[in-house]
């Protein structure tokens, strides 16, 4: 286990956002984190990334998380994709990637590979990119560097159709080499990618299990998810 | 923080109860000249003495002047560094005209205020053609011009660095002389209290909360229909005549004009003030006025006594200011809002009295 | 509060103990105490009665001031006394009269306060009598320059000058200057372009060492007579390189006089080094203790006994001019022989360093 | 009758072209969507047609009128509505002010200084479009700590309350969870309900596209590359090809 | 034409002088976002540190003594007071407010509110007869230490990755820290430059004007903040424009102006500038 999550909790502006999540991440493959829109999944992220003070237990890669900085997290392979993009409006695409190196020989192949556009686009200063350039440019920032797991918090969001098949494309492979802890909506997204699924509700756990048990069982994402097993597909 | 205008319910009890405490202090300012009570420690003398009453007309005056600065700074969002102009716009208009003209007192305000609210009108219109720290840098170079000018004393009318002291010939009999200090005393208390009334009304009304969301997101007002450039001129205006009416009764309270008020260091401290008690909330400008106000004058009385750097006030009030944002984030008003938790653990919860519901419990 | 009897007599000095002007402040405070004993015998007392000094901090601030002097005059003070800044002084002033209470006004060098009413003396010099002394400079010179700040005070001095220097027959012109200037060098090669026969120079503050290093760097000290008000010790050095050749008017310096008095206050002041400002606390003493001498309670009373009141003090001979209490003195000339030694060159007698009379205007 | 008219609108950036040349014909009561790459442009055609933006070039009219040169407010008042691709909702008011000061920007009233009884019908009259949108339980939430879903469904919020003729909807669905995209589909179709409203809707869901739109406009590199039928935008390769990409 | 000489060489000497004090705070504006209302405080800390020993040390030792205690005055505010808040960010720059006007009459009730002379080499009082125009050598000192500076910031912003590193952490710290970047160090690391820079702004403020007074540094920032805003903020290649700018016409107008025209044209050119380029000369178009 990557990483392992108990009993987590989170208050935040006087809400109890978080009540005793728990769940683990495996050493290979995708975990989906899904729920409803405030359930808490983004906040889950940002506990275990240590940018909302959260009590609890978290273990990375066997040591404990809760407590650490942040930049000594991400250092130690813990690359984050958050949900609102986060790209750096003042600065160029370049800059935005520039920054995130912390290795000697990042990646820049794959990135361009995957994302073309980010190479013409490299002096146009990100807050002026379009919605799903944005995205591209947050995804290529934690694919630049190794890392030991992936947080990813709905990358496909306000991505073309065509896009989004290629995110999850990218993600597949990624996941060949990092375990990736994924938020995402789409669930046609999660069938092709997860092997392992986690559902809050209401800021507590309330299903873990392999992604395909769960997607199958119609009852189940019925009444954790609100939808039907062929929501999704697009 | 803010309270909400959309109340789903009338208020409960303890809210309208709430509500009495201005009221019940109101009430004690008005009859505190009446008291012979001696506060030693917090006042020189008895309560009802010139002395403490000029130090409390001056707390008032300055309460009132940091509120209506936080019309423009808590509620709409608009940090002027140019404040100052238009309080030296009322001071020295009023006392230019009695004291060089021979003006009637009430003459003289009644077309002073309404140029400072021109005044303001006229630079706003064009000081918001820009925004953010641009908009802050252009106040501030227009009040340095004010500045700057009535330094210059041109044709003898500021007294310069001087300053002009208000001739009591044009005053009103009830405002010359020391034993009359109460009536000063009073003025600044209406001051403050018409502020307080204009403010709070607006706070409540619809315009308080299109400030606010001004503040928020000025796109999404345009798109909403409303125009961002008239609201923020039409804040730009109004707190510029508070601020006309604060220099007015200001230079009463004082006796005069000086340079200091058209200065940078009175609009940051004006800024300092509001910060203090808690921008954008409904007394925080006040508490924060008024407090800044006293120690600013008390500390002065005692500087001799106390020892090294404790004897220069602004070593004081700086450091007290730098606690006050570290301790009290979002003022000292929001003091009483971190017990909020508390006392609401304690109140007996009754479904749909209109407070939050749980974050968990609306998903 | 004062009442009539045997209490003590209570003065109230409002004055800069913090702020900008502290240090002149300070001085005028020792000045006073020395005053004080000195008129008193050593005794504090006046009569049976001690005189018990209240001080006050405005810290340089009107307001700070008004409201001082507002508390003291509601607790009965008649007597006040301080201001070292003019800003200070004029806003007082007129609380003075409409309370009817003694104002004894410290170093504060305005014009304006001299007449303004019944009620308002002063313990200092005025900017006139600085001019007047100028005027002492001026030798059969024709052109004179101001060059003065761009403020009240520089524009009293403009005035002055050209009340009393154009009246001999002089062509004034000036360079106002702003106050917070940076660069000077643009206004001294206006003065040494202008070429006059006397430049009058009225600066104070904390940019005067850069004043006078332009004024020496353009040529203006080397090429033309140049006159200019001596401020505390503290500022000497300021004058820099060029400080030898400047023709001095001086209020006071340690050792302009040599009286009982100065001997007093020289004993009193620490270190036995008097400055500027300390014969002014020295005077304001002494003609509080005349006004109080003469009645402890009637404020009209010592109005009365000050007007045209003539006393010894560390300058020399000084009296209060009934008409405007104006505080006629003698003033000096010297010159700056290193960065901390002054000599008298000469005295200028108080008769012919008095202003003209002005209105008494309330 | 056309309620917005595009008419050769082109928006550049130096010299490189955002908005190209495009011309296209809303008509009143339509439903149209618009579809397109990521960058495409179509973000920045909405800002041109709701006045944030000043086009280079070419006219924009409403309901017939030109409105090319008119701040954002004016066009409000005109009757367009639009919301925004990342949220922007007051985040220090509540859920409810949020939409009660939408509801008075459209009836008069929100820069009144004073209080009136008719308040009272606009806080009714903004409870009732959060049920509309299903917020009414964060009604008196602070909107900045709404989670991001929460966000889009207030941004939809305060369209409504601004009962506009035209409305521009930018990437509606984007976040929202998969429980909740039927109900705002509903929603968004109500909008159109009313037969003199126009819509046109970016959204990259083409299940929701497919579901709601008359007609299909496809961007691309700021140009207009088709305007048709559902159907007809479907089968066509290029749409197929960059747009679509293979199914997951 | 020598009075031009003369007016546009020491036109160019305040405005060195202009620039020196305002590269620091628009180091820190630019890059921590932060308007530091304390700089002049800092200017006071160096020039008064410098003060104090150089009788004994001789001049030079001073002089880097200076710098290192206003460096230090930097890193200590950054550690103690910005870093804490910095979530807050309006409150970062009043407690820098708060910091002035403590710091201020801190210094004031420990050196005492006059004007203290300060030492300078002989050589600076000196002046260098340029085509008949009498121009002070010190302001050919100013001038080359505010290029020096200049070179060095540009330097610094290019060679290093403080400037993108703190730039980002301006826009959102968290995200600079979920890179893997400790942009706390960062934070320090400007503000103990700006401090560095402004101890320097100081010392030579002190020897152009041959005084040191405790708000001599505060009285001087209103137009470092003018020359950083036309500049636009935190562009130090214009900040230096607008310094020289600044500098020449003040000096012309001052000169053939009317008194005290100078100070209002500066203003005048402050409004301008913002008012048809909002974002300052060097600005970018402001984000969609
Ligand atoms: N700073 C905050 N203060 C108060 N409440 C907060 C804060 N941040 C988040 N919340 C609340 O916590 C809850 C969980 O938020 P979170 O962003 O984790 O949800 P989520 O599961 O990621 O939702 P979504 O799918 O919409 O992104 C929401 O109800 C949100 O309103
Ligand atoms: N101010 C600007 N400077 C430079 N390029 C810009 C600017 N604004 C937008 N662009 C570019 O214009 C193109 C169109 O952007 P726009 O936001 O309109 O795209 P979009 O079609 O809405 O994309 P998405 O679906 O990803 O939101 C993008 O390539 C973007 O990078
Ligand atoms: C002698 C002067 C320097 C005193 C003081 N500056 C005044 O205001 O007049
Ligand atoms: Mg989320
Ligand atoms: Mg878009």
């Amino acid at each position: 286990m990557i990483l392992k999550i108990n009993d987590l909790s989170v208050r935040l502006g006087g809400s109890h956002i978080l009540q005793g999540v728990a769940f683990d991440v495996a050493e290979t493959g995708v975990t989906a984190l899904l729920g409803r829109n405030g359930v808490g999944k983004t906040t889950t992220l940002r506990a275990v990334l240590g940018e909302v003070p959260a009590t609890g237990e978290v273990l990375f890669d066997g040591r404990p998380a809760l407590g650490r900085a942040t930049h000594r997290l991400v250092r130690d392979g813990l690359g984050y994709v958050p949900e609102d993009r986060c790209v750096f409006a003042g600065l160029t695409v370049a800059e935005n990637l520039r920054l995130a190196v912390r290795v000697p020989s990042p990646d820049f192949d794959l990135v361009f590979d995957l994302f073309p556009e980010l190479r013409q686009r490299a002096g146009q200063r990100a807050g002026t990119l379009s919605g799903g350039q944005q995205q591209m440019v947050a995804i290529a920032r934690v694919l630049l560097n190794p890392n030991r797991l992936l947080l990813v918090d709905e990358p496909t969001k306000g991505l073309a159709p065509a896009v989004v098949t290629a995110v999850a494309a990218v993600l597949e492979r990624v996941a060949t080499r990092v375990p990736i802890l994924l938020v995402e909506q789409n669930l046609a997204v999660v069938r092709r990618l997860a092997t392992d699924a986690v559902v809050l509700e209401a800021g507590r756990t309330a299903w873990r299990g392999r992604a395909a048990d769960l997607l199958s069982d119609a009852d189940a994402t019925r009444s954790l998810l609100g939808v039907g097993t062929t929501a999704g597909r697009h | 923080m803010k309270s909400s205008s959309v109340s789903m319910s009338p208020p409960s009890p303890p809210g309208r109860l709430r509500r009495l405490v201005p009221l019940l202090v109101l009430l004690v300012a008005v009859v505190l000249p009446w008291s012979t009570l001696s506060l030693p420690g917090l006042f020189e003398g008895p309560l009802n003495s010139p002395g403490t009453l000029q130090l409390l007309a001056i707390c008032l005056v300055f309460a009132g002047l940091a509120l209506g600065y936080d019309l423009l700074f808590g509620r709409a969002g608009l940090l002027s560094f140019g404040h100052a102009l238009y309080v030296a716009a009322g001071a020295y208009g009023v006392d230019i005209l009695v004291s060089h003209y021979g003006w009637q007192l009430w003459t003289a305000a009644a077309v002073t205020v309404p140029a400072a609210a021109v005044l303001a009108a006229l630079l706003g219109s064009v000081a918001l053609r820009t925004s953010g720290i641009a908009f802050s840098m252009v106040t501030l170079a227009f009040a340095q011009v004010g500045h700057i000018v009535i330094n210059r004393d041109p044709g003898g009318l500021t007294g310069g660095e001087e300053g002009l002291p208000l001739s009591s010939a044009g005053l009103p009999a009830m405002f010359t002389g020391v034993v009359n200090t109460v009536n000063l005393y009073w003025l600044a208390l209406a001051f403050l209290t018409v502020v307080v009334l204009v403010v709070h009304a607006i706070d409540r009304a619809p315009l308080g909360r299109t400030l606010t969301g001004l503040r928020d997101d000025e796109r999404r007002i345009a798109v909403l229909g409303l125009s961002p450039y008239r609201l923020k001129l039409l804040a730009f205006v109004l707190a510029g005549t508070l601020a006309g009416l604060g220099g007015v009764i200001y230079a009463l309270v004082v006796g005069g004009a000086s340079p200091h008020i058209a200065s940078s260091e009175l609009t940051l401290s004006l800024i300092v003030m509001a910060v203090l008690g808690g921008a954008g909330t409904r007394w925080g400008a006040v508490v924060g006025g008024f407090l800044y106000a006293y120690l600013d004058q008390r500390l002065a009385r005692l500087g001799g006594s106390l020892p090294g750097p404790f004897g220069e006030p602004l070593f004081v009030l700086g450091t007290l200011f730098i606690l006050a944002v570290y301790f009290a984030p979002g003022g000292l008003a929001s003091l009483g809002s971190r017990l909020e938790p508390l006392r609401r653990a304690l109140r007996p919860r009754r479904p749909g009295d209109g407070h939050p519901a749980p974050v968990t419990d609306a998903v | 509060a004062t009442g009539g009897g045997s209490g003590p007599l209570e003065v109230g000095i409002v004055y800069s103990q913090s702020g900008p002007l502290a240090t002149y402040g300070a001085q005028y405070a020792e000045g006073f105490k020395a005053g004080l004993a000195h008129a008193t015998g050593g005794t504090g007392r006046i009569g049976d009665r001690a005189v018990e000094v209240t001080w006050v901090d405005d810290a340089g601030d009107p307001v700070k001031a008004v409201s001082a002097a507002k508390d003291l005059i509601g607790k009965g003070y008649r007597v006040l006394g301080g201001s070292t800044s003019s800003g200070v002084a004029l806003q007082v002033a007129p609380l003075a009269a409409e309370n009817r209470v003694l104002f004894v006004s410290g170093p504060a060098a305005t014009d304006g306060l001299t007449g303004l009413n019944r009620y308002t003396f002063r313990s200092g010099r005025q900017s006139y009598q600085d001019v007047l002394t100028a005027r002492t400079f001026l030798g059969d010179g024709k052109k004179v320059l101001v060059f003065a700040p761009d403020s009240a005070f520089g524009k009293s001095n403009v005035d002055a000058v050209t009340a009393v220097l154009g009246g001999a027959g002089a062509t004034v012109t000036d360079i106002a200057v702003p106050a917070n200037v940076t660069d000077f060098t643009p206004f001294a090669s206006q003065i040494k372009a202008a070429a006059p026969d006397l430049v009058f120079v009225a600066w104070a503050g904390a940019t005067a060492g850069a004043m006078w290093q332009a004024l020496d760097q353009q040529g203006v000290l080397a090429s033309t007579k140049v006159v200019t008000g001596l401020d505390i010790r503290a500022s000497w050095a300021g004058f820099g390189a060029g400080g030898t050749k400047l023709n001095l008017l001086a209020h006071y310096f340690d050792g302009a006089a040599d009286n009982a008095a100065y001997q007093a206050l020289k004993a009193a002041v620490p270190g036995g080094r008097t400055d500027l400002f300390h014969p002014d606390g020295f005077v304001a003493a002494q003609m509080i203790v005349h006004a109080l001498q003469s009645s402890p309670d009637d404020v009209d009373k010592m109005v009365t006994a000050l007007e045209g009141y003539g006393f010894d003090s560390v300058k020399g001979r000084l009296t209060v001019r009934a008409e405007d209490h104006a505080l006629l003195q003698p003033m000096f000339q010297a010159k700056l022989t290193g960065a901390d030694a002054v000599t008298a060159t000469g005295t200028v007698s108080a008769d012919d360093a008095a202003p003209p009379a002005a209105a008494m205007k309330g | 009758m056309t309620a917005v008219t595009v008419e050769s609108v082109s928006w550049r950036i130096g010299a490189v072209p955002i908005v190209d040349d495009v011309t296209l014909q809303l008509a009143a009561g339509e439903f149209m969507a618009l579809i397109g790459p990521n960058g495409a442009g179509k973000t920045s055609l909405f800002n041109l047609i709701s006045g944030l933006r000043r086009p280079s070039s070419g006219r924009i009219l409403l309901d017939g009128g030109d409105v090319t040169g008119l701040a954002p407010y004016r066009r409000a008042r005109l009757g367009l509505g639009r919301t925004f691709q990342t949220s922007a909702v007051f985040g220090s008011l509540t859920v409810a002010e949020n939409v009660a000061l939408a509801v008075q920007a459209r009836r008069g009233g929100a820069t009144r200084a004073w209080r009136r009884r008719s308040d009272r019908q606009v806080t009714a009259r903004a409870g009732e479009i959060l049920s509309e949108v299903r917020l009414s339980a964060r009604a008196s939430a602070t909107a900045g700590s709404l989670a991001h879903g929460e966000k889009r469904k207030l941004e939809i919020a305060l369209l409504l309350a601004g009962e506009p003729s035209v409305l521009l909807l930018d990437e509606p669905m984007a976040g929202v969870s998969a429980e909740e995209v039927p109900a705002l589909v509903t929603v968004i179709r109500g909008l159109a309900g009313e037969s003199d409203r126009s819509v046109l809707m970016v959204e990259h869901h083409m299940d929701v596209v497919l579901d709601v739109a008359d007609r299909i406009a496809v961007l691309h590199h700021g140009a207009l590359l088709a305007c048709d039928t559902p159907d007809a935008v479907m089968a066509d390769p290029f749409v197929q090809e960059a747009y679509l990409g293979e199914s997951l | 034409m020598s009075t031009v000489v003369l007016l546009a060489l020491t036109g160019l000497g305040l405005a060195a002088l202009y620039f020196l004090i305002a590269s620091g705070l628009s180091l820190v504006f630019g890059l921590a976002g932060v308007l530091n209302f304390a700089h002049g405080l800092f200017l006071s800390v160096g020039a008064y540190a410098a003060w104090t020993v150089s009788e004994s040390w001789g001049l030079a030792p001073a002089v880097l003594l200076g710098i290192a205690v206003a460096a230090a005055t930097g890193a200590l505010v950054e550690l103690v007071l910005i870093r804490p808040l910095y979530t807050r960010h309006t409150e970062q720059v009043l407690v820098t407010v708060g910091l002035s006007l403590a710091g201020v009459a801190l210094l004031q009730s420990v050196w005492g509110a006059d004007a203290r002379v300060f030492p300078r080499p002989a050589w600076a009082s000196s002046v260098v007869s340029i085509a008949g125009a009498q121009v002070p050598a010190d302001r050919f000192l100013l001038i080359g230490a505010a290029v020096l500076v200049l070179l060095g910031l540009l330097a610094f912003l290019r060679f290093t990755r403080y400037g993108l590193v703190i730039r980002a952490g301006v826009e959102n710290r968290d995200m600079v820290s979920a890179l893997g970047i400790d942009v706390r160090n960062a934070f320090t690391l400007v503000f103990t430059i700006g401090g560095a820079l402004a101890g320097l702004a100081g010392i030579l403020a002190g020897m152009y004007f041959s005084s040191i007074s405790p708000g001599q540094g505060a009285s001087l920032l209103i137009f470092a903040f003018i020359v950083v805003v036309i500049g636009g903020l935190g562009s130090v290649t214009g900040a230096f424009a607008a310094a020289v700018a600044v500098g020449l016409l003040q000096q012309f107008v001052n000169y053939y102006g009317t008194a005290g025209a100078g100070d209002v044209s500066v203003v005048a050119l402050l409004a301008a500038v913002l008012l048809l380029r909002p974002a300052g000369l060097a600005g970018k178009a402001a984000p969609a």
